[in-house]
């Protein structure tokens, strides 16, 4: 029997005839882009090298933010530990230079709008080259305003935007690495807390449970802030544990601005055997940023200028 | 004009394409359901990345062969459509050729975000098979009468949309669809319908297929409403009007080429279809000729109004989606034509 | 200030121009239909009376079934127990000559699918004649295959046959009567256990328990099976219980087909204050057939004429 | 027929309908959600039983206003579109006019089965507002930029969909939707938009409006592509052409008898909406054209693609949707009469 293949990576279409944004070169200068050098993805990284990564990953978002002039600060900033600790502590596989590496583990943003610390995050990592953080959400741009897949960047594995869908996406992959092609492979989702109101993600937390899918790990970054205002006002999520404890999750509850609390989370769900795995980590919206941390009003506003120098000068 | 002056007019193009073409006959009913069922097992033989997931509703959507056959290569996903067609996308970016189906009117409603979005925005191999189409579902009712999926699939960039007008179709259709890449939706119903293609008729994704000559006007129709547009031609033949008919399988990407050919050759055009009467076949055949060919069209299908409790015979007829409509359709045409 | 409004009720529409189909004279005499005489509604009945009328609600669906043709034989006959009690138990204030009559306790069927239960109890309550019963899922039949609410039928709320959809509509329709009418009007809805995979299902449960409507309450049908199975191999469900909790609801477990237990259940349900009540009530699906009992392939079929006279002599 | 041809057959027109309709002119510019969120105030100020449901992001869609002033009467959901949609009903089916907005994109595809099912079939008196449409939405990129709402909305039975044209328009359809009984649907922006009709231009649901009169060709629009018609329709009078352009505000019901005049007296048609050029304005006016007045008809609208990141003045310009575009689409259509 045969198995039938199309190729799909990347798929870089973009916008037809149209080039590609790039930032000026003293846009670069400015940021010192130019003689960056990626961090790297290992186990022996100590609690300070991962933290001081995650504060790299902060100032790049005010740096993508800051240009765009548009986008969500707040829920990036108080996951770029997350991020810090899955990608650069060892936690995921993957490989910058054959970024659709057929081994890779794979990471689904679920909270799309928290793009600008995916971004950052890979740019940290060496999949892209700083510079092009500069043009997040500009014409053409492979850093589009919510992940678009069509663009074909290094690192991002499906479009998201619409809250609640790429749960269900990664349920899916970790589904076919599991049971299709029973391979060791990892997938990792992030969703925010206010997304799991969304009734996919309890759709799909009964189906990974339902097929055991102990190589699927899911964080909810639990900020208890959406857009309109606090979480608990908005629409009530808790208990948010016993939530997905009833749905048959292992449930890690662990303070998700805490380095040394996220790898000790990351490194018992990877022991999980039978059941997915639901991190619920509880962070601060714009952490790092006095002014922003734990202010609803941040989920979806770029700094000024002015703002993003003072930003800058807290995040060292 | 009469349908005495129709009829004269239209006597000056019987030769020319009298008995050009096989005549398609009815040899027995099955329901195209049972041909996607088939189809997706054929599929499974060739092609070990090929997997399904069911909806718990297997038996009506006849996944439930699949299921039988390759029980590893399908999985239950419960009552959760939208759900099910995010899972199907995270199969499709893995390198698989997913297939998922339910009711057309969950398979095309209850998912449409995640269509649009996690499916076609990604471009995903995905394959949503969506059963129960139109009225003839029958005792169900109007909740389980899909007869929106037209509209809501053929908006969304980069689908594909397949409607088979009978079981050989299905078969083939859904191997096709299965072969071809990118998000694809092909649509079936539950009711036994007429059997009269073969195997050897020709199918393609893509490209409509003239099921039957003719010059005075043209029937473009999908599913079983094709069945009922060439008893319609035949019919219309034995009082001298050459009724041309073209099975519109493919609604998307629509062959946009044999309408305007339909159009100029014929000058009226009737479209026939087991869907709501707006923004379907009807909708996009419009489209077209208004773009490339403007031309008189009658539209059969339902008048924008839910389905209801009843026979799929007897629903039929009521709304107007028989033979017979289509033949007063094509004289109205006929009718239309300057 | 005004209040807007508009008759909606009944509609009554159905298929314009056509005429209700009736049943002929020989099979009502057959049924005896001619001279039933309503059930009440009270308090008062004994469990051995509501247990009578719920055999006569089970009579009543087989009778529907066979004449149909097609049809859901196995949540109808599982569930009669359930709306005997809470029909005719005196938990639910309902006037059969004033159908739209504003004070009354609503119900909403979330599991459209179960429709035959419904019109039975409905018929048997005496909101419409039961000879109308023996017109289900014929042509212009106010008895739709799926409740239709464009027919009219007495007791019919809302359309429903979309599963997950009900109880969302329930929970509308407690919030206007809580929080908008200020009223004391109760609501219920009865969804499938099946049925609670989908996620409207929790969706509607947090927003019921952040509103903390204490007059709304869920009744899931937990009879183990659905179409293609039993629920726990079709998609895992347990712990059923646990998963309402968890969603901030008060959650009362019981046999649902012990007219006893449900009483209890539904008097406790009454009591709540600030949270929305959800009753698993453990089914058997085609309870009182033998042949069908706790068998998932009856949830989609009518009995064959002998079958249902089979059915009919158990069914005393 | 060469542009030369059109310009002098174009002649015999411009006396008849030179002068006769105030010229509008734009006078400021403002986003129509502000008509929106002002209209439901106002339904709020009239009515007690008019309520609204937040969506978590009632400062985009502007049911903040709403929510300020009418707390008691204001219930934040979540993010649970599709329940919200259900909720609503609830409320509808108890008496009340809910209003339930949130993004168009999932005002119009997360709770599509239930807009079909419990909205719809109900008959219930339910109001959504769908915002960020089209791919002026700007920056938030393809997934926020609804395309295709109004194939979705239009397909379903006794659904009413209304697309205001500027900020004044969009707080009298708001209103006049919350009064009329029924499921409805009102499509709204994000960006801020030319303003040009004033407070006793007319609007009626299911009526269209002519802003400029004109027989050499009709511009039929919906949406901030009203305006676009209005300057180019201006600038081809410059040029001896003129343009009738109807404000089709109401896209169901549609307004069939205004399409087929302008058919007949203008002979050539070009649409344009902020939507998929797929099953959209242009489709419903070419389903009418076909059934009563062939006629040519050039679509303006988005290709067939998802949209994409950037300013929207950009996007606008790159997905063709700028009076511009109309222009040359009118010497097409014009170019096409014959
Ligand atoms: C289906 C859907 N509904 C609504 C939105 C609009 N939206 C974007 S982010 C957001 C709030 C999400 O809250 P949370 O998940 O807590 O993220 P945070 O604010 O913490 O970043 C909303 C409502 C969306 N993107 N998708
Ligand atoms: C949204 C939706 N998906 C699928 C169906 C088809 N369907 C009807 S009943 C049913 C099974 C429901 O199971 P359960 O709720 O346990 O009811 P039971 O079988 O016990 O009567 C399914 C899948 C439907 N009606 N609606
Ligand atoms: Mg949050
Ligand atoms: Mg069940």
């Amino acid at each position: 029997m045969a198995r039938l293949t199309h190729k799909t990576y990347p798929l870089a279409t973009g916008f037809h005839g149209s080039s590609r944004p790039t930032p000026s070169p003293e846009l670069m200068a400015k940021y010192g882009y130019a003689d960056f050098k990626p961090f790297s993805n290992s186990a022996d990284h100590s609690d300070a090298a991962l933290l001081e990564i995650a504060q790299s990953i902060r100032r790049d978002i005010i740096r993508e933010l800051v240009e765009a002039k548009s986008g969500h600060s707040g829920g990036p900033l108080g996951s770029a530990d997350i991020f810090a600790t899955l990608y650069f502590g060892g936690f995921m596989r993957y490989d910058v230079n054959n970024p659709w590496w057929e081994g890779r583990d794979r990471f689904v943003l679920s909270a799309g709008h928290m793009c600008p610390v995916l971004y950052a995050t890979l740019a940290n990592a060496g999949f892209f080259p700083k510079s092009e953080l500069l043009t997040l959400r500009k014409f053409n741009s492979r850093l589009q305003g919510h992940p678009g897949r069509d663009m074909g960047l290094p690192g991002i594995e499906s479009s998201t935007g619409s809250l609640g869908q790429g749960l269900g996406i990664a349920v899916g992959m970790a589904l076919a690495d599991k049971l299709v092609d029973k391979n060791d492979r990892r997938v990792f989702s992030l969703t925010g807390d206010g997304e799991i109101s969304e009734g996919e993600i309890w759709e799909a937390a009964m189906i990974a449970a339902h097929w055991e899918l102990d190589n699927l790990c899911m964080i909810v970054d639990r900020n208890n802030c959406q857009i309109d205002g606090r979480t608990e006002d908005v629409m009530k999520l808790n208990p948010v544990g016993d939530k997905f404890k009833a749905f048959n999750f292992h449930v890690i509850e662990c303070n998700g601005n805490s380095i040394a609390e996220l790898r000790h989370a990351f490194a018992e769900a990877r022991e999980v055997k039978g059941r997915p795995t639901c991190i619920v980590a509880e962070t601060y919206m714009g952490r790092g940023v006095s002014f922003m941390e734990d202010d609803y009003r941040w989920h979806g506003k770029p700094p000024t200028p002015e703002q993003a120098e003072v930003a800058l000068t807290e995040l060292v | 004009m009469s349908v005495t002056a129709v009829k004269e007019s239209s006597m000056v193009n019987t030769a020319s394409t009298n008995g050009q073409m096989p005549r398609y006959e009815m040899h027995g009913k099955k329901a195209t359901r049972f041909g996607f069922g088939e189809g997706l097992v054929v599929l499974g033989e060739r092609y070990d990345n090929v997997v399904a997931l069911g909806g718990d509703i297997t038996g009506s959507v006849m996944t439930s062969y699949f299921k039988e056959k390759f029980p590893d290569r399908f999985f239950s996903m419960g009552i959760t459509e939208a759900t099910a067609t995010l899972v199907a996308t995270g199969l499709a970016l893995s390198g698989h050729i997913p297939f998922f189906a339910t009711y057309g009117a969950f398979a095309s409603c209850r998912n449409t975000d995640m269509i649009r979005i996690s499916m076609a925005y990604n471009d995903a191999n995905v394959k949503i098979g969506g059963g129960h189409a139109g009225i003839s579902v029958g005792e169900d009712g109007a909740t389980h009468q899909a007869l929106e999926e037209i509209a809501i699939i053929r908006v969304m960039p980069n689908m594909t949309l397949v409607v088979p007008c009978d079981f050989n179709e299905a078969k083939k259709a859904t191997i096709a669809v299965g072969e071809y890449y990118g998000p694809c939706y092909i649509r079936f119903g539950r009711s036994d319908v007429p059997s009269f293609t073969h195997e050897d008729t020709p199918f393609e994704i893509g490209k409509a297929q003239t099921f039957k000559d003719g010059n005075d006007a043209a029937v473009i129709a999908c599913g079983p409403m094709v069945w009922e547009a060439l008893v319609a031609a035949y019919e219309l033949e034995a009082e001298g009007i050459n009724v041309r008919v073209l099975n519109m399988a493919t609604i998307k990407p629509l062959d946009r080429a044999a309408i305007v050919k339909a159009a100029s050759e014929c000058g009226a055009i009737v479209t026939a279809e087991e869907h709501q009467i707006t923004a379907g076949l009807g909708g996009a055949v419009a489209e077209v000729l208004a773009q490339e060919h403007p031309a008189p069209v009658e539209f059969i299908g339902v008048k924008d109004t839910f389905g209801g409790s009843g026979k799929p015979d007897e629903l039929m007829e009521f709304f107007g989606l028989t033979s017979k409509d289509v033949k007063a359709a094509v004289k109205r045409a006929i009718a239309r034509k300057r």
